[in-house]
């Protein structure tokens, strides 16, 4: 299950991926046109890179970090204050080119912090990425000449005349301009996964100790990877910049660095595409699902808990071990149990999510009376016929779950034995 | 006092003993021998609920396969694990308190164990992960004995001691002998097996090959030959 | 005088309260080697609970039952949960904690909303303690001091008075050999993170009427008691308590005081204006850095003593 | 014209300003019903959608994005001057490059001069009276009051914070020179939850006076820590209405706290007393954001006249448009589009029947008005150099 | 036998090490000959692990001086000191387990290589490290694991390939602490062979305390007891000291 990727130098599958995700960020907006989705697909580009350049150092590097959006928010603000410059017509940069700044910024402060934290590593380094979130978190709201206190920085990427026809003001624009970016970025760190120092960074993270007796200073491979990961960090910060338009404390607070470490996580910290399945899902929780439900944080913790609990690997590894038994055409045996899981987990969802949405409409929508729609239905949330009927489902859902999940278990377990076996015998022969 | 009948343990799918039928009396040192992989470990942890097996292991009469390994512990059995399973944040002395089941010491106080090793009374407050490899065998063992067992299952107790302090471990297991204890030793240096043990049981391949005295196993080269030697 | 006096009184009761936090934390880490992210949390959940239970039968029963069912589900939590992800290490020990973070903050919206509940002191404890000069000092501050101190008592009682905390370090790089010498694991682990959480509860029970009980009241505490016991030497739980006084002193102070660099050099005639290159630095005052001390504090002992104050090892 | 028109509410309904965001809430909901049944604007009805922005000016243009995509046209905003001015500068920014999807921003609370000022903005609305305003009326009522003499500054850290502070030293330093300034305080906004030592401050700094602009929780924990340290001096306040603080003050408050507003819900007209007894009924919960009424005023004439609901109509028919408000005639300045409206300050007083008949909160106090102010006197010249979309 | 000049490649003098009050190591004065095999033999705490993490940079020394190929590499850090030539293994097993075999080996050739800390190579495209990676992998017979995960290798490999880590740099003096350790008879019969087979031309220094590896493998022998070195000498000699026989033999030696 943790495995690193390996790729045999020009495989055609490798192509073939690139290939795929290029289309996929052509196309997506075709598809997908209100302007909602717009919204969702730029976040989410924005997110990747973000999510990505933490898992650099998160799940390439072993290093744990709860500040993780000091650099891309750092990088934002110097982004939009670039921005502003170049709307009053002081410095002269393509718009295209301001997550450059943004960048090159987070790069900076990776250095100026990065030399302090990666002195340490494991708990320590942890402790002081919080410290040092928390710090120039405070600190924002203390110098509201550069961030704009307590109201951020706002700022307009509309500016001069359009080139070649695009002025950045429809979204849609600045889709394109951040899906380019993303494919950029992606390849970039993809590639440096593949060099001397993204290998041994991997080196560090799973022994330091024995890293230093093979000639690596291990202080300085962590700082170098550091300030790698804090450019592309700051990128992802510019991004934004131009997407909002506003960059607030918030855009340095724990909450963010909080929610790329989710993110990563939730998409598996040991696979380089790990992370982008992880930004995906979680722009999908916090944008799409938070338009349905206020209930939607608590869906992502409780997934996230899901995830730690039973699949560490994040939703990555569950992938690849599927299509691993794929590979060795178990499938038709994992089938029927599949869809009775499903099944099962779809009831007990339906039931755990009527009383999730219930009682937030009870605690939280007050002012609009007890009525609600649930599933399409219009129903009182106040009314105990309902909570019974929402009661029986997730009785029925968790008994019915626990049957055909004891067989699934059984059932993956042989399968997974199997494939092992095989592999042994690979190994053998 | 120990009798094990047919006992099959598994790590996940690898099917690892398959039916090992051995026991061991009041009062004598039995060896189990074999080669590196043969499971000899695995038989020891399973008998104290480490590892998960099927079949019969009764202790002074009573089943106890299935108990939790604390339970088992308070039955009176004690496990010395394979080299360095000492608590490295504790101190030397904690560790030896931590041997200890209830709040009074039994047959052995700390000064028998400190006696028996001297280096580890001079090591007593320091903390035990620094102690160098052989002492950190020698506290092992000890701390066992703080829980006053009947019955002491020995993983290779030897490993990585000076050959002379290899003679003094054979010493004192024959001590322990004496003050009735039962000792089952787990080795993989024949010599001083074959020197202290009133019978010896081979293991290959997950199950018994031989059953005898010291003495049968010298005269039974094929035995040797095939499960022991190179 | 007086505002000394009084700053010294609010800033000993803050950091008691902040030490109440800092030792259950404190707790969970040197023994379980659990960074436990909900700590927090759990306070908070003690002062909901204690809301709740204060409208149903009062404070005082409240004061009891509040921290025990907040135990309680400290152990429920390590027994369904923590245990789980034991096997995988410590990362992920603290990411689990760290989403339980999150659903917590939900769940205790979904129950009693998003605004603050009116958790109110007891009338018994609302008067006055006594007066220095002028100014009152409130009897509900000197019941915190009061079962702050009671509870480091309690704690260090059961350390010194009990094998727990030896059985519970070793567990944690080697469970099986404690299992087999005789020591169930299992239970002292739930009952360590439960007796942890509890003491959360306790705090959040005393906290929640003290200040405001609000869904925020965790995330706000939540940096800070790392801060305290990263400052106070992690698993220390002497460090945690000098750290929780110096960190609560420090932001009272901090507070009342309007110094600047900017006054200082100005008082010793060196003029500092507006034009000045960094007047934004020069012309913050003690009060306005107020929120950014601890952490800065934070970083400055990682760097120079990665130990703590008083800890005795390094992460 | 008929049909529903959305209206947007952006503002906390989370985090410590959330009690203040539920009462407001209800108060615009309660005000579009009045609207519905009276037809104030024909067969055009109101609803009020609520989206919590959790106080955050960046959450506020994420929730500004969904509400354009969900196509609702008119939004309403006023817990914070932060959040105003960004979400001013994005349906600025949105307006501009969506031409005929315009939208339509009524503040009905955030007074940081700024926004009617050098930030004005023609599709920005205010219907609450500036901070300046209220400064200057609240200092020409300290002007004839000799007792105080040490006067100490407390705000909150963001725009509205500072205008008050500024204000406040300006103008004292205008009307009273005498008087002096013992101290000045900005804490962050929302975050407090101990006040105690900002209490052991002003208490050291010998104040008699407090000047403060803080509201919701910031000013309820304020007034709580200075009634448990037995802090004697008297308060000048913005926001002592908003919800929260009448319970804090209780009985200790007793004439020592005053407040400047544009409306006095304890002792209103009788159109108004129906609308506070109604509310009363309905949610056990205070009136007191008179600005929703006017808010649905000024919309339906404006629709009216306009004989539309687009926004860019209805935008340019409020301009100078003339309103009952509860208290009064109230008009929309063109200039700068700040209503020009009454100041009242009133004072915490035991309910009478006669000058105070509501209580707050249920706690038997209520607001006596002090002083009125004449909208054309309060009245205070611009900055605002608008610039309107061609027709 | 590997051909000995009478140049030193390390040289300890009067080298000390207290851990709080305890003095450890108790002026150690040591002279390894470049090419020579040298085993360091003693009982159980005598300070051998210790003189190795004082060497390899670990610890620091107290007082005292240790030079490598005449350089001083008194006080510096384990990474300088590996980068000047000194690889050392461990006694307890110490590589990178979540990485493939062939990934431990290439990653130690790596700065040796001359690639540091670049990220402007790409490691495919690193002939150089392939190729000295896939020779390794064939001198430690691992070639058939190459793309293991590490952690899953039987104990006997993971001690085979701690080796070939140690060896990748191409460093000139090794170290190694207990490299049988663990081992069964047979096993340990090939590690003597693996180990004479790959530093053939290096120096070697190794702790041991199997005595036919010992005896098997060392030119010479130096006896550490109680943090001091009491004998230094060869096989035969050590074989037959009194001193030697009293402190750490004892009789069982007449078996190995
Ligand atoms: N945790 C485990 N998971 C999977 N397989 C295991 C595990 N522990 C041991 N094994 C395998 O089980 C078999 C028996 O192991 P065991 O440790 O009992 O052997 P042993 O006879 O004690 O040998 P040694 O001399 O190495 O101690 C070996 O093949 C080993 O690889
Ligand atoms: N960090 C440390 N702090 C305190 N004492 C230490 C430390 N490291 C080692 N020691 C002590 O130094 C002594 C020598 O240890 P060392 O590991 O060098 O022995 P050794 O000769 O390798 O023994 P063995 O053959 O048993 O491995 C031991 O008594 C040990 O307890
Ligand atoms: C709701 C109001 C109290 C907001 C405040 N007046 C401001 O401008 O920010
Ligand atoms: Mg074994
Ligand atoms: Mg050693």
């Amino acid at each position: 299950m943790s495995k690193t990727i390996r790729f045999a130098p020009y495989n055609v599958g490798r192509w073939l991926v690139w290939g795929l995700t290029a289309i996929l960020f052509a196309v997506m907006p075709l598809i997908f046109t209100k302007g909602f989705a717009i919204t969702l697909l730029s976040q989410m580009g924005i997110m990747i890179i973000f999510a990505l350049s933490y898992n650099m150092i998160f799940g390439q590097g072993g290093m744990l970090s709860f500040g993780h959006a000091v650099y891309s928010g750092l990088g934002a603000f110097f982004a939009i204050h670039a921005l502003n410059w170049v709307g009053d017509g002081r410095i002269w940069i393509p718009v295209s080119l301001i997550p450059l700044v943004g960048g090159l910024f987070g790069a900076i402060f990776g250095v100026i912090f990065g030399y302090v934290t990666t002195k340490k590593a494991g708990t320590p380094f942890a402790m002081i990425t919080l410290g040092i979130g928390e710090m120039v978190f405070s600190a924002s709201l203390m110098f509201p000449g550069f961030f704009g206190g307590e109201g951020g920085i706002s700022s307009n990427r509309v500016i001069g005349d359009p080139f070649l026809g695009v002025s950045f003001g429809p979204a849609i624009e600045v889709y394109y301009l951040i899906a380019v970016w993303c494919f950029v970025c992606m390849i970039a760190m993809f590639a440096f996964s593949q060099t001397p120092l993204g290998r041994i960074s991997n080196a560090v993270r799973d022994n330091p100790e024995r890293a230093e007796f093979i000639g690596y200073n291990t202080q300085r491979v962590r700082f170098l990877v550091l300030v790698v990961s804090a450019f592309f960090a700051g990128i992802s910060g510019g991004l934004a910049a131009i997407s909002f338009e506003i960059v607030t404390a918030e855009n340095v607070s724990a909450l963010r660095s909080g929610g790329v470490l989710l993110a990563t996580f939730i998409g598996g910290a040991m696979f380089f595409f790990g992370p982008v399945l992880g930004a995906v899902i979680f722009v999908f929780f916090a944008i799409a699902l938070s338009d349905y439900t206020k209930a939607w944080q608590f869906y992502l913790g409780v997934f996230f808990v899901l995830m730690v609990m039973y699949a560490p690997g994040g939703v990555a590894s569950l992938i690849l071990m599927n299509l691993r038994v794929a590979k060795y055409q178990l499938f038709n045996r994992l089938w029927k149990p599949y869809g009775w899981l499903l099944a099962a987990s779809a009831v007990l969802l339906v039931g755990v999510i009527m009383v999730i949405e219930m009682s937030y409409h009870l605690t939280l929508n007050f002012a609009s009376g007890t009525q609600m729609k649930l599933f399409g239905f219009q129903v009182d949330a106040a009314s105990l016929g309902v909570w019974a009927i929402a009661a029986a489902i997730v009785i029925a859902g968790a008994l019915f779950f626990n049957a055909t999940r004891k067989t699934f278990a059984r059932e993956w377990g042989n399968v997974q034995a199997r494939i092992e076996d095989q592999i042994q015998r690979g190994v053998r022969a | 006092m120990l009798e094990v009948q047919n006992l099959h343990a598994y790590y996940g799918k690898s099917h690892v003993l398959h039916g090992v039928d051995m026991a061991v009396r009041k009062g004598e040192i039995v060896s189990l021998l074999g080669r590196n992989g043969v499971g000899r470990s695995t038989t020891v942890k399973t008998v104290m609920g480490l590892v998960e097996g099927t079949g019969t292991v009764k202790f002074k009469g009573e089943p106890i396969l299935g108990l939790k390994p604390y339970q088992i512990a308070h039955k009176g059995l004690g496990y010395v694990p394979e080299a360095r399973d000492i608590f490295p944040t504790l101190t030397v002395e904690q560790n030896l308190v931590l041997g200890l089941k209830g709040r009074s010491p039994g047959r052995w106080s700390f000064d028998d164990m400190y006696r028996m090793f001297p280096r580890l009374k001079e090591r007593q407050h320091t903390q035990a992960g620094v102690l160098s490899g052989g002492e950190q065998q020698m506290l092992t063992l000890c701390r066992t004995l703080m829980g006053d067992p009947d019955l002491i299952m020995i993983d290779e107790p030897t490993e990585g001691l000076a050959p002379k302090i290899v003679e003094l471990v054979g010493e004192y297991l024959k001590e322990l002998k004496n003050r009735g204890i039962s000792v089952l030793l787990v080795e993989q240096k024949l010599a001083i097996a074959l020197d202290i043990s009133q019978r010896v049981y081979v293991m290959g391949h997950g199950h018994i090959v031989f059953e005898g005295t010291p003495e049968e196993l010298k005269g039974n080269t094929r035995i040797r030959q095939e499960w022991l030697e190179v | 005088m007086e505002f000394f006096v009084i700053s010294l009184l609010n800033g000993v009761s803050y950091g008691l309260l902040l030490f109440m936090l800092a030792s259950g934390l404190t707790l969970i880490f040197s023994m379980m080697g659990v960074l436990n992210f909900a700590h927090a949390s759990f306070y908070m959940i003690g002062a909901y609970f204690a809301y709740q239970v204060s409208t149903w039968i009062g404070f005082w029963p409240a004061l009891f039952i509040a921290p025990l069912l907040v135990g309680a589900l400290g152990a429920v939590v390590e027994r369904y949960g923590l245990r789980r992800v034991h096997k995988w290490g410590h990362v992920p020990e603290l990411l689990f904690t760290f989403g339980l973070s999150y659903i917590i903050v939900e769940l205790v919206q979904i129950i009693w909303g998003r605004a603050a509940v009116p958790y109110q002191v007891p009338e018994e404890l609302s008067g006055t303690l006594f007066t220095v000069f002028s100014t009152n000092f409130p009897a509900y501050r000197g019941f915190m001091m009061l079962v702050a101190i009671f509870m480091l008592i309690a704690i260090w009682l059961m350390l010194t008075r009990t094998r727990i905390g030896l059985v519970i370090q070793a567990s944690l790089t080697h469970p099986e050999t404690v299992e087999a010498l005789g020591h169930n694991v299992p239970r002292v682990f739930m009952l360590t993170f439960g007796g942890g959480t509890a003491l959360a509860g306790l705090a959040g029970v005393i906290g929640g009427n003290a200040y405001v009980t609000e869904p925020s009241m965790a995330a706000l505490v939540g940096a800070i008691i790392f801060v305290v016991t990263v400052v106070g030497g992690m698993g220390s739980l002497a460090g945690a308590f000098v750290a929780s006084l110096l960190i609560g002193l420090m932001q009272t102070f901090a507070i009342g005081i309007d110094w600047s660099p900017a006054g200082f050099f100005q008082s010793l005639g060196i003029p500092i204006t507006q034009d000045t290159f960094g007047y934004a630095v020069w012309s913050l005052k003690l009060s306005q850095v107020a929120p950014v001390m601890p952490y800065l504090l934070l970083v400055l002992i990682l760097i120079f003593r990665p130990r703590g104050l008083m800890g005795t090892r390094e992460g | 014209q008929s049909g529903t028109v959305k209206v947007a509410w952006i503002d906390p309904l989370s985090g410590m300003m959330a009690p203040l965001g539920q009462n407001m809430v209800r108060s615009w909901q309660y005000a579009a019903d009045l609207a519905n049944q009276g037809k104030w604007a024909g067969d055009v009805k109101f609803e009020v959608v609520p989206f919590d922005n959790k106080l955050s000016p960046q959450e506020s243009l994420t929730v500004l994005k969904s509400i354009i995509d969900q196509g609702i046209r008119y939004i309403v905003q006023g817990n914070g001057s932060g959040v105003a001015i960004a979400l001013a500068d994005a349906v600025s920014k949105h307006n501009a490059r969506n031409p005929g999807k315009e939208i339509v921003y009524l503040n009905y609370a955030a007074v940081d001069p700024v926004l009617t000022n050098e930030k004005c903005d023609f599709w920005h609305f205010r219907i609450d009276i500036n901070s300046d305003m209220k400064m200057e009326a609240l200092t020409a009522y300290m002007e004839k009051r000799p007792e105080i003499k040490k006067v100490y500054l407390i705000n909150q850290d963001y725009a509205f914070g500072h205008s008050v502070e500024r204000a406040a030293e300006e103008y004292l330093k205008r009307k009273r020179p005498d008087v002096e300034i013992v101290g000045k305080d900005r804490h962050p906004l929302a975050q407090v939850r101990d006040f105690a030592p900002y209490v052991a401050k002003i208490k050291a700094a010998g104040a008699d006076t407090i000047i403060t602009g803080n509201w919701g929780a910031d000013l309820a924990l304020l007034v709580k820590a200075a009634k448990d340290a037995g802090l004697t001096a008297n308060f000048y306040t913005y926001y002592a209405g908003t919800t929260g603080v009448p319970t804090a003050m209780g009985a200790a408050g007793e004439d020592r706290v005053r407040y400047v507003g544009y409306w006095n819900s304890s002792d209103p007209s009788p159109e108004g007393a129906k609308v506070v007894e109604g509310f009363k009924k309905k949610f056990n919960d205070d009136y007191y954001t008179m600005a929703t009424y006017t808010s649905f005023k000024l919309l339906s004439e404006a629709m009216k006249k306009a004989k539309s609901t687009d926004p860019k109509a209805v935008a340019f028919a409020m301009e100078g448009l003339k309103v009952q408000s509860l208290a009064g005639e109230v008009e929309m300045r063109a200039t700068d589009h700040q209503l020009q409206q009454a100041v009242y300050i009133s004072s915490w007083q035991k309910v009478d029947g006669k000058t105070v008949k509501y209580d707050q909160e249920n706690t038997g106090y209520g607001w006596r008005t002090e002083a009125k102010i004449e909208a054309y006197v309060a009245s205070q010249p611009t900055s605002c150099n608008m610039k309107r979309p061609a027709r | 036998m590997n051909a000995t000049s009478n140049q030193s490649a390390l040289k300890l003098a009067d080298v000390r090490k207290s851990f709080g009050k305890t003095e450890i190591i108790r002026g150690v004065d040591l002279d390894i000959r470049k090419g020579e095999r040298h085993a360091v033999i003693g009982p159980n705490g005598a300070g051998k692990s210790t003189l190795f993490n004082l060497i390899s940079g670990r610890f620091p020394v107290s007082s005292g001086k240790i030079e490598l190929n005449g350089q001083d590499i008194t006080g510096l850090k384990p990474f300088e000191i590996n980068r000047r030539g000194l690889s050392r293994s461990f006694q307890i097993t110490n590589i990178f387990h979540r990485m493939s075999v062939f990934e431990n080996i290439r990653c130690a050739t790596l700065y040796a290589l001359g690639y540091r800390y670049s990220f402007w190579h790409r490691l495919a495209k690193l002939a150089d490290a392939v190729e000295r990676a896939e020779d390794i992998l064939q001198r430690i017979g691992l070639q058939n694991r190459r793309d293991t995960q590490a952690g899953l290798l039987t104990y006997a490999e993971q001690r085979a390939l701690e080796i070939g880590i140690t060896i990748a740099g191409g460093a000139d003096v090794i170290l190694l602490d207990e490299p049988t350790a663990g081992m069964s008879r047979s096993e340990s019969d090939h590690a003597v062979e693996l180990i004479s087979r790959v530093t053939e031309g290096k120096t070697l220094v190794m702790v041991e305390h199997d005595m036919s590896v010992v005896f098997g493998l060392a030119d010479r022998i130096s006896v550490v007891v109680y943090g001091e070195v009491i004998a230094t000498d060869a096989p035969a000699g050590i074989k037959s000291n009194r001193a030697v026989q009293e402190a750490y033999l004892g009789t069982t030696l007449a078996e190995a």
